[in-house]
This record gives C-alpha cells, sequence and structure tokens, in this order.
C-alpha cells in the first residue's frame, strides 16, 4: 500500500467520523451528550484541518472550536439542564420539520453541486502572498495576510470581538454591573486542580510566547497564542488562584482595547508619515508588526477569556 | 527495514494496541472508575508508546524535546482529569 | 474600462470616516461611566466632516473615491471605495444618528458621580458600533471585509433589542441573533465559492469577470438567501417585529431605521455591481416578487396591530418590501436612463424610509412615555397634549405613504416612472396598493389622536428638546422630495462603470 | 475523487445538518450548537477552496486560511453571546426555547405592572 492510499483512507475514514459525529451532536438525547459530542467534533476536525495543508487553521480550531467553544458550552448545558425537560416536551411540529429538511438539503445540494463545479486549475492568490511576504519581514504567509495585505479585517475583526463582549455585559443585572463575571467556583477540596494549575500555567504562558514568535514564519501566531493565553487564565480561575476582575476596572478596559487601538494608531501614524493606512515601510515592517502583535495578544487572551466567563454575577465586594 | 524502523514499527503497534484496549473499557466497562481506569491507564501507556516509536525518527533534538514534552502534558492532563471526575463521580454517588 | 484600484483625490477621507466611529467605539469603552455618551456626541461633528469631505472629492472628481488600504493593491490587498450611493447612505447615517443620539441624552443619560450604569454605557457604545459597522458596510469593496461588517453590523444591533432586559425582549433579540448568524454564515460560504471560482473578493474585479456559471449562481443565491434573512425581507421577516416594537425607542430607530439598511446595501453591491452583468431580471422578479408579499402582508398586519410600536414595526416589515422592487425594474430597464431612475428610486426609498421610520419610531416613545401605553385605541386627546409629537407622526407617516413632496413620493415616482418604461405594469399595482395601506394605518393612528376628548389627557411631561428633534427628523423626511433632486445625479457617480457591465 | 473534493462534500453534509438542527430544536442550547456544525461545515469548504488553490510551493491558498481564522474567531465571539443570552433568558424566564408560548407558560404572575416602564419600549 503506497502512501497516497493510505492517506485516502485516513481522509475517507476522518470525513466519515466527523458525520457520524455531527449525526450524533445532532440527535443526543441530553444537551450534555451533545456538547460532548461537538467537543470530540473539534478535536477531529482540527486533524482534518492538517490534512487540508492548514496547520494555522488546525491550532485555531482545536483552541477555539474544540476547546473554549466546548467550554462555553459545557457551562452552560448544565446550567439549563432544569430547562430541557419543557424543551423536550414541546409539541413537534411536522410543518417545520419538513421546511427544516428541504432548507437543509437544498443548502447542503448546493455547497456540494458547488464544490464539483470548482474551476480547475483552480484560481489562487498563494503565488502573490509569496511574492508579497518579503516586504512585511514575515515568513508565514497566513500571518502576512492578517497583518499586512488584510490588516484592516484583521482590526475589524478586534472590534468585533470587542463588541460581542460589550453585547454579552450588557446582560447583567443593573444591580451588578461594574461586579465580577461568572458565579463562585467551588472550592477544589483535594488540590488537584490547584497543582495542575501551578504546574501549567509557566510552561503555557511560554508555550503562548512561542506561538507568537515562531507564528512570524511558521504556523501560530496571536490568535492562537492569546487563545492559550485565555484558556490558562480560565484554568487559574476555576482553580481559584485568580478570580475575575470587576468589568468596569480601569486596566481591564486599556487591556481590552488595547489590540484594536494599537492597530489604529499604526494605522494613522502610517497615514501621517506616507506609507497608508496600515501600511509598513519596509525595514521596519517586521519590528512593527511583532509589536502589534505582542499588545494583540495580551487583547485578545483578556478578551476570549471575559467572551466566557459571561456577563457579572457577582458584587465587585465578593472575593471569595 | 532496519532494526530501528522495525523497534519503532513495534513500539508504535503497542501503544496503538493499548489505545484500542483503553477505548473498549470506556466502552464497555461498568461504571465511571473503572471506565477511568481503562482510559488513563492505556492512554497514557499507548500515548506514551508511541512516542518512544517516534524518538529516534526526530528529524532534531528540539524535535525529540517536543514530542518528549507532549507525553508528559498528556499524563499531567488526563491523569488531573480523571482525579477530578472520579472526585465528581463519587460526590454525586452516581456509580453509572 | 478598467476599475480604479489605486487611491484617489480624498481617498484618505474614507479612512478618516471609518476612524472616527471605531476610535471613538474604544475610547467610550475605555472611559465608560459619562465618557461613554460624551465622545457619542462628540465624535458627530467630525465624522460628519469626514463624510462631507468624501461626498465634495466625489462631486468635484465626478468619480469613486477609493483608497487602496495598507498599499497592497487588490487582489492581495483591499480597497475602500465610495461611490455616489455610498455617500448618500453615509450621510443618511450620519443625520439620523444625530437625531437619534440627541433624542437619547434624555432617556439613557449617565447618572452624575464616578460610578457607571449599565444601559447608558451599552447603548452610547453600541451606538458607535452601529456606526463604524455601516460606514464599513457602505465602504468596503470587498467581499470578506462586508462579512466582517454584517457581523459588526449584528453584534451592535442584537444586544440594543434586549437593553431593559424583559424576558420577551430576551427572546426576541436571541431569535434574531439566530436568523443574523445563519444569514452571515450562508453569506460568507457564499464569498468563499465566489473566491474558489474567481481567486478574488474585489467588487471590482468580480464585476469585470462575472460569468453566469453553476458556482457563481449557487454562491450568489446562498449569499442572498443570508442577506435576505438579516434584511427581513418576507418571509423570513418573523424575527423582526418583536425585536424591532420591543427595545427602547431610540434603539428601535437605530434597527428600523439604519441597521437592516446595512444588509440590504450589500444585497445591491452584490446584484448591481459585482454580478450586474449576469443577473437575470427574471431572478430579479422573484427578488421583487418577495418584496411585493412583504409590502402586502407587513402593511395588513400592521393594520391589525393594537399596539402602536407593533404596528410601526410591521410597517418596516411592509417598507422593506418596496426596496426590493428596484432589483427588476435595473436589470430588465429598456434604457439606461429607466435603470438610473430605478437605482435612485430605490436608494432614495431607502434613505426616506430611514429618517421617516426613525422619527416615527421616536415619536411612538414619546407618545409611550407620555400616555404610560401605546394602545392605539386609546391614543383619543393625544394630538392636543403632544402637538409636537403627533405632528412629527404624521410628517413621516406622510414620507412613508408617499406623498409630495416627500421623499418617498419621489422615490415611488421615479420607481413607478421607471415600471412603466420597461412595461412591468405590474409593480405599479404593487407600489399603489402599498401606499394605499400605509395611508389606511397612518390615518388609523392619526384619526383616534386627532378625537379631542371633553377632559384633557393628563400626562407625564416628556422633554420638549426631545420633541423637537423628532421633528426636525421628521420635517426632514418630509422635505426629502425637495432636497433629493441635487442627490440624484449623486447617486450614479462612480458607478459608471459598473452600471455599463449591467447593460 | 481526490481528499479535498472529499472533504468538501463532507463540508456541504455537515453544513446541512446543522441548518436543519438549526431550525427543528426547540432547546436555544442545541440551535447553538447547530450553528456551530453548520459554520464548521462553511469553514471546511473554505479549507477545500485553499486546499485546491495550493501553489508556489505553499501547501494551500494562504489568503483563505487567513480569512478562515478570522471566521473562526468571529463564530467564538457570536457563540460567547449567543450562550450569554440564552443564560439570561433562562435566569429570566426558567425557558430554553425561542417560542413565544413558552413564556407564558413559565410566567410568573406579577402584580399588574408594566416592567418596561416609560419610553424603555413595549411590546404587545
Amino acid at each position: 500500500m503506497n502512501i497516497v492510499a493510505i492517506g485516502l483512507a485516513l481522509d475517507l475514514a476522518f470525513g466519515l467520523l466527523a458525520l457520524a459525529v455531527a449525526v450524533f451532536a445532532l440527535r443526543a438525547r441530553t444537551t450534555y451528550a451533545a456538547v460532548v459530542g461537538f467537543v470530540s467534533f473539534g478535536v477531529l476536525l482540527a486533524l482534518v484541518w492538517f490534512r487540508l495543508g492548514a496547520p494555522d487553521v488546525a491550532l485555531t480550531e482545536a483552541a477555539i472550536g474544540g476547546g473554549l467553544t466546548g467550554l462555553l458550552m459545557l457551562n452552560a448545558s448544565a446550567v439549563l439542564r432544569a430547562t430541557e425537560a419543557a424543551a423536550a416536551a414541546e409539541p413537534r411540529r411536522p410543518g417545520v420539520r419538513l421546511v427544516a429538511l428541504l432548507a437543509a438539503a437544498t443548502v447542503a445540494g448546493g455547497l456540494a453541486a458547488a464544490v464539483l463545479a470548482l474551476p480547475s486549475p483552480a484560481p489562487t492568490l498563494a503565488p502573490l502572498a509569496v511574492a508579497g511576504a518579503p516586504a512585511t519581514g514575515l515568513g508565514n504567509p497566513v500571518a502576512a495576510t492578517l497583518m499586512a495585505f488584510r490588516a484592516t479585517d484583521t482590526l475589524l475583526e478586534m472590534v468585533v470581538l470587542v463588541l460581542a463582549l460589550v453585547g454579552v455585559w450588557s446582560l447583567t443585572r443593573d444591580d451588578l454591573w461594574g461586579g465580577r463575571p461568572g458565579r463562585r467556583h467551588q472550592a477544589d477540596s483535594k488540590g488537584v486542580l490547584v497543582f495542575f494549575a501551578r504546574l501549567l500555567l509557566p510552561v503555557g504562558v511560554v508555550f503562548a510566547v512561542f506561538l507568537l514568535f515562531v507564528g512570524a514564519d511558521q504556523p501560530g501566531g496571536a490568535f492562537q497564542g492569546g487563545t492559550v493565553l485565555a484558556a490558562l487564565w480560565l484554568l487559574a480561575i476555576m482553580a481559584r488562584l485568580a478570580d475575575t476582575p470587576a468589568i468596569d476596572q480601569r486596566w481591564l478596559r486599556f487591556w481590552l482595547i488595547a489590540g484594536p487601538a494599537v492597530f489604529v494608531a499604526v494605522g494613522l501614524a502610517g497615514l501621517a508619515f506616507g506609507v497608508g493606512f496600515l501600511g509598513y515601510p519596509e525595514p521596519w515592517a517586521k519590528p512593527i508588526i511583532l509589536a502589534v502583535e505582542i499588545v494583540k495578544i495580551v487583547s485578545v487572551g483578556v478578551t476570549l477569556a471575559l467572551l466566557v466567563a459571561g456577563p457579572p454575577m457577582r458584587p465587585r465586594g465578593d472575593d471569595r | 527495514m532496519t532494526p530501528l524502523q522495525i523497534l519503532s514499527a513495534v513500539l508504535i503497534g503497542a501503544g496503538v494496541f493499548f489505545f484500542v484496549a483503553g477505548t473498549v473499557g470506556l466502552l464497555r466497562f461498568p461504571d465511571t472508575l473503572t471506565r477511568l481506569h481503562a482510559l488513563t491507564k492505556a492512554d497514557n501507556l499507548g500515548i506514551g508508546l508511541i512516542v518512544l516509536g517516534l524518538l529516534p525518527f526526530a528529524a532534531n533534538a528540539l524535535v525529540a524535546l517536543k514530542l518528549i514534552l507532549i507525553w508528559i502534558l498528556v499524563l499531567l492532563a488526563s491523569s488531573t482529569v480523571s482525579q477530578l471526575a472520579g472526585f465528581a463521580a463519587r460526590r454525586e454517588g452516581r456509580q453509572r | 474600462m478598467p476599475m480604479q484600484d489605486a487611491t484617489t483625490a480624498g481617498g484618505a477621507w474614507l479612512v478618516l470616516a471609518l476612524v472616527v466611529p471605531v476610535a471613538g467605539l474604544l475610547l467610550a469603552l475605555l472611559l465608560g461611566g459619562r465618557g461613554a455618551q460624551r465622545i457619542a456626541l462628540l465624535a458627530l461633528p467630525p465624522g460628519a466632516v469626514a463624510v462631507a469631505a468624501v461626498v465634495m472629492h466625489l462631486v468635484e472628481s465626478g468619480e469613486a473615491v477609493v483608497y487602496q488600504l495598507g498599499g497592497w493593491p487588490p487582489p492581495l490587498g483591499i480597497v475602500l471605495r465610495a461611490d455616489g450611493l455610498s455617500a448618500a447612505m453615509m450621510a443618511m447615517t450620519v443625520v439620523v444618528l444625530a437625531a437619534v443620539a440627541l433624542y437619547a441624552r434624555a432617556d439613557f443619560s449617565a447618572p452624575s458621580g464616578q460610578l457607571e450604569s449599565r444601559r447608558p454605557f451599552v447603548f452610547w457604545t453600541l451606538l458607535l458600533g452601529v456606526w463604524a459597522a455601516l460606514l464599513v458596510v457602505f465602504l468596503a469593496g470587498d467581499l470578506f471585509t462586508l462579512y466582517v461588517a454584517l457581523e459588526l453590523v449584528a453584534f451592535s444591533a442584537v444586544p440594543l433589542v434586549c437593553l431593559d432586559g424583559r424576558a420577551e425582549t430576551l427572546q426576541a433579540a436571541l431569535r434574531y441573533l439566530l436568523y443574523a448568524l445563519a444569514g452571515s454564515v450562508l453569506y460568507l460560504v457564499g464569498a468563499v465559492l465566489i473566491y474558489g471560482g474567481y481567486g478574488t473578493l474585489d467588487i471590482g474585479r468580480l464585476a469585470q469577470a462575472a460569468r453566469a456559471d453553476t458556482v457563481t449562481v449557487i454562491a450568489v443565491a446562498l449569499m442572498t438567501a443570508g442577506l435576505l434573512a438579516k434584511t427581513a425581507l418576507f418571509p423570513l421577516h418573523l424575527w423582526l417585529p418583536p425585536a424591532h416594537a420591543g427595545a427602547p425607542a431610540a434603539a428601535s430607530a437605530l434597527l428600523s431605521g439604519l441597521v437592516i439598511k446595512g444588509s440590504f446595501f450589500i444585497v445591491i453591491r452584490l446584484w448591481l455591481d459585482a454580478f450586474g452583468s449576469v443577473m437575470t431580471p427574471a431572478a430579479a422578479q422573484l427578488l421583487a416578487a418577495l418584496g411585493a408579499g412583504a409590502i402586502v402582508v407587513g402593511s395588513v398586519v400592521a393594520l391589525q396591530q393594537a399596539r402602536l410600536k407593533l404596528m410601526v414595526a410591521y410597517s418596516t416589515v411592509a417598507q422593506i418590501g418596496y426596496l426590493f422592487l428596484m432589483f427588476p425594474l435595473v436589470l430588465g430597464a429598456a434604457s439606461a436612463g429607466a435603470a438610473a431612475a430605478a437605482v435612485a428610486g430605490g436608494l432614495l426609498q431607502a434613505i426616506s424610509h430611514a429618517t421617516a421610520k426613525a422619527a416615527m419610531f421616536m415619536a411612538a416613545g414619546l407618545v409611550y412615555a407620555a400616555l404610560g401605553h401605546d394602545r392605539v385605541a386609546d391614543l383619543r386627546g393625544a394630538a392636543r397634549a403632544l402637538p409636537l409629537t403627533i405632528a412629527a407622526f404624521a410628517l413621516s407617516g406622510i414620507a412613508l405613504i408617499g406623498l409630495p413632496p416627500a421623499g418617498g413620493f419621489l422615490a415611488k415616482w421615479l420607481l413607478l416612472t421607471s415600471a412603466l418604461e420597461s412595461a412591468q405594469w405590474w409593480w405599479v399595482v404593487v407600489i399603489a396598493l402599498g401606499g394605499l395601506l400605509t395611508a389606511a394605518y397612518v390615518f388609523l393612528v392619526l384619526s383616534k389622536a386627532l378625537t379631542t376628548t371633553a377632559e384633557p389627557v393628563v400626562i407625564t411631561p416628556v422633554p420638549r428638546s426631545s420633541e423637537v428633534i423628532v421633528l426636525a427628523l421628521a420635517i426632514i423626511s418630509a422635505l426629502l422630495g425637495v432636497a433629493a433632486l441635487a442627490p440624484l445625479d449623486l447617486v450614479l457617480i462612480g458607478r459608471a462603470e459598473v452600471m455599463s457591465g449591467a447593460r | 475523487m481526490n481528499s479535498a473534493t472529499w472533504y468538501g462534500l463532507v463540508g456541504a453534509a455537515l453544513a446541512g445538518i446543522g441548518l436543519y438542527g438549526l431550525i427543528v430544536h426547540p432547546h436555544a442550547l442545541r440551535k447553538i450548537l447547530s450553528f456551530n456544525l453548520l459554520g464548521a461545515g462553511v469553514f471546511l469548504i473554505a479549507g477545500v477552496v485553499a486546499r485546491r488553490g495550493a501553489a508556489a510551493g505553499l501547501p494551500g491558498d494562504p489568503v483563505l486560511q487567513g480569512l478562515v481564522i478570522t471566521g473562526i474567531i468571529v463564530a467564538f465571539a457570536a457563540t460567547a453571546l449567543a450562550v450569554a443570552l440564552l443564560l439570561r433568558l433562562a435566569e429570566t424566564a426558567h425557558t430554553a426555547s425561542l417560542a413565544e408560548a413558552a413564556l407564558d407558560r413559565q410566567r410568573e404572575p406579577v402584580a399588574g405592572s408594566d416592567p418596561a416602564g416609560g419610553r424603555t419600549g413595549s411590546t404587545g
């Protein structure tokens, strides 16, 4: 059996497995089971991304799709357990099912037809991106896309994250505004989690920084690194080594906006010095981009962690 | 095949065997604690053997170091998680 | 004629117009407390200056204003691009935002002192968010930038629905969010397929290269479906009435007046600009048929509403329908003149509705505040108690019905002319019927409000300044027909190359 | 059929599965989960298009891969907002359903007060 055939068999298996897990998540009786299915789906998908030659995306999918989204939904499924019986008892509406089936079949069929009809040879920007990357000082063309070619999209995406957090906070009870996000975590009497967190925190920070710097030339970057930082902070909170900060703390607000703000500042500086909005003067491109990335990793980490933590649920004074 | 390749294949094969055994245990054993037992024992051994099998082919020392680091981290994470899951199972008094 | 990719004179103003609300949003979040409100109000003048500068450059050069971001030309990089349509929409956005912001000072003033409070903080931050999001929609020259813009719009708009935290509004907000998310994802997959077919997402380049092949047809269909869900075009309108009616009045004005225009504008970009040369009149007839359905169903349901705010919300469902009548008229136009008239009419309809509906929602909010309810049946005596507010309601009603000299009149006139010229008489019937139904529900409210009662109605006083602002916006909407004679040429600037693709 | 096309078809099927769940599931958390399946299918198709564009020594088109990273993060933010909304809804009304009737069933009788108050809005 040659290597190509093994690869194909692997792809066939991954694809079928992903579909099977998706169907399981769709049909599972309890929401909890569905979420567990979804988390394993995320891990499976990360493998698929490697097979598709996209390690940058694989890292993102594993950290966010499987990790943070899973954490968010596991927590929600536990809180919402009481609502499940009522939802399950809701009358089935065959009309809705039929419409849903038609819509789903149309979309899936259309997408399949489009995938099969994609032109060959495929149009690609890969050569242009490779040619353009040296001017940015970055060896990883994915990073060059995010930080240079389409830097404005990335800036706007950071604004999306901030807006989403304002939306989450908008759901605070009026009397708890300025309080601490999330419920109080239970004390870990056996100290297992504390031990684990203490051990993992330094390793994890090193790993996040590694992802940031290696991201310039290899898979990685501030988004993936920021996700790792967010996960570490959440771990520390769960182990009660740290607490979520009150949401009106000035330092917190500062780090939330620092990422997009430094982007805007660099852009305006470029405008003022004649290299254009979010253009970088060539010899300085890499240092400037790295500086932006360093601020961005903290901003992304703080924002993602707070998105998971949810709106304030305890008054500011509640510090355990 | 060189002896090294054979050794590597044997190690990886053994690792895969433990993975499969652990998964079967997870699916077939009757209660939470025995399931955890099957899972962590087999997974830790399984990934350890696979890492051992891959080590001879690491391109350089850094890659080898990363492989070993992965093993240690997986050991740490899975043993912590199974501890926590075990406590939770006992607290809720659920044996299934 | 090749599409302009390079930065033109005045291009930097596009960046500044966008940076003002983005920077404002970030600063508002940082400063919090009373700062959010101050920054939102302070940002309006410079924002308006930047938009005015763009308009001036546009008129001066007679061509689109373009800015190449980061110095990377498409297809690798992205551009900001303002044509006449974007300029008109930006100007409208700033006017409506200013009116809503001034009106909202009464409802969302932050308490004095150091402590921050939730509702004002969230409202002012998200007002800046809506502003930034819409400017990205109007300026983006790239289908993926437009996707990010769609998400910006959704994340700014959804929390506005449930600012008061009641269960009904939370449910409406969640339903809205799920519709919006499904819509974005369908749009995104369409954009991805377009990339797979053409290797670019730049609208100008796509206009040059457009083909009517399988991938394009499926991609555009998916993107359109997603955008229609977000625009709440019948039959995907069910999320809208509870969301728009349940929000606080100032937020309803933003949502109904501005937010839905965002996804609508992207439909224009898709159908008339990027793929204008391959869209068939038959497909456009289908789109307009949904619009006709919206007009009839929305108006009829609006007539049956007992509550004023819900009636106004269903009126939005109906008025959205009008926006989609332009597509068959443009794509099936007999002459370039008829196509231009249809584009101008459609755009004017969007602008007219934005001003009129924002004014109408704010007027309804004042009625609610003054009377303590908004039951249509119990509005007797309202006109005597709140003359300015009811006058504002009447004027914005005139704009919605389309009586002269309102912008709505000119818009419908242009659409009617275009429909007759291209022998699509059935749209004439729809436009006329919609006008009659609109008149019915507006007069239903006015006739109640104008009925005098023996004893004066007891009301809670509302700020006179709010009443004046609402009236001012209503007057603008009622006089837009006069003012809009000049901008008629404006909207066609920078569209010559795009429109030449479409017959 | 090559691997990329196969994953493209898997993506299409995933999108269909997700859309179906998004429409039919009565429990809102299941709807949110289904939205994520739909999103995963869409991103997978993007990955396939990127893979087909492998050139210049790269395993895939880096521009599209960059866009997918942006998309995944935006989808996460959307999920966080949706979950927060849902938890607040459940806290307020003890339901996770989006049917208007669910509110009436769960509503605790409130003594004739209008919690909206003043200009803060109203529904029918």
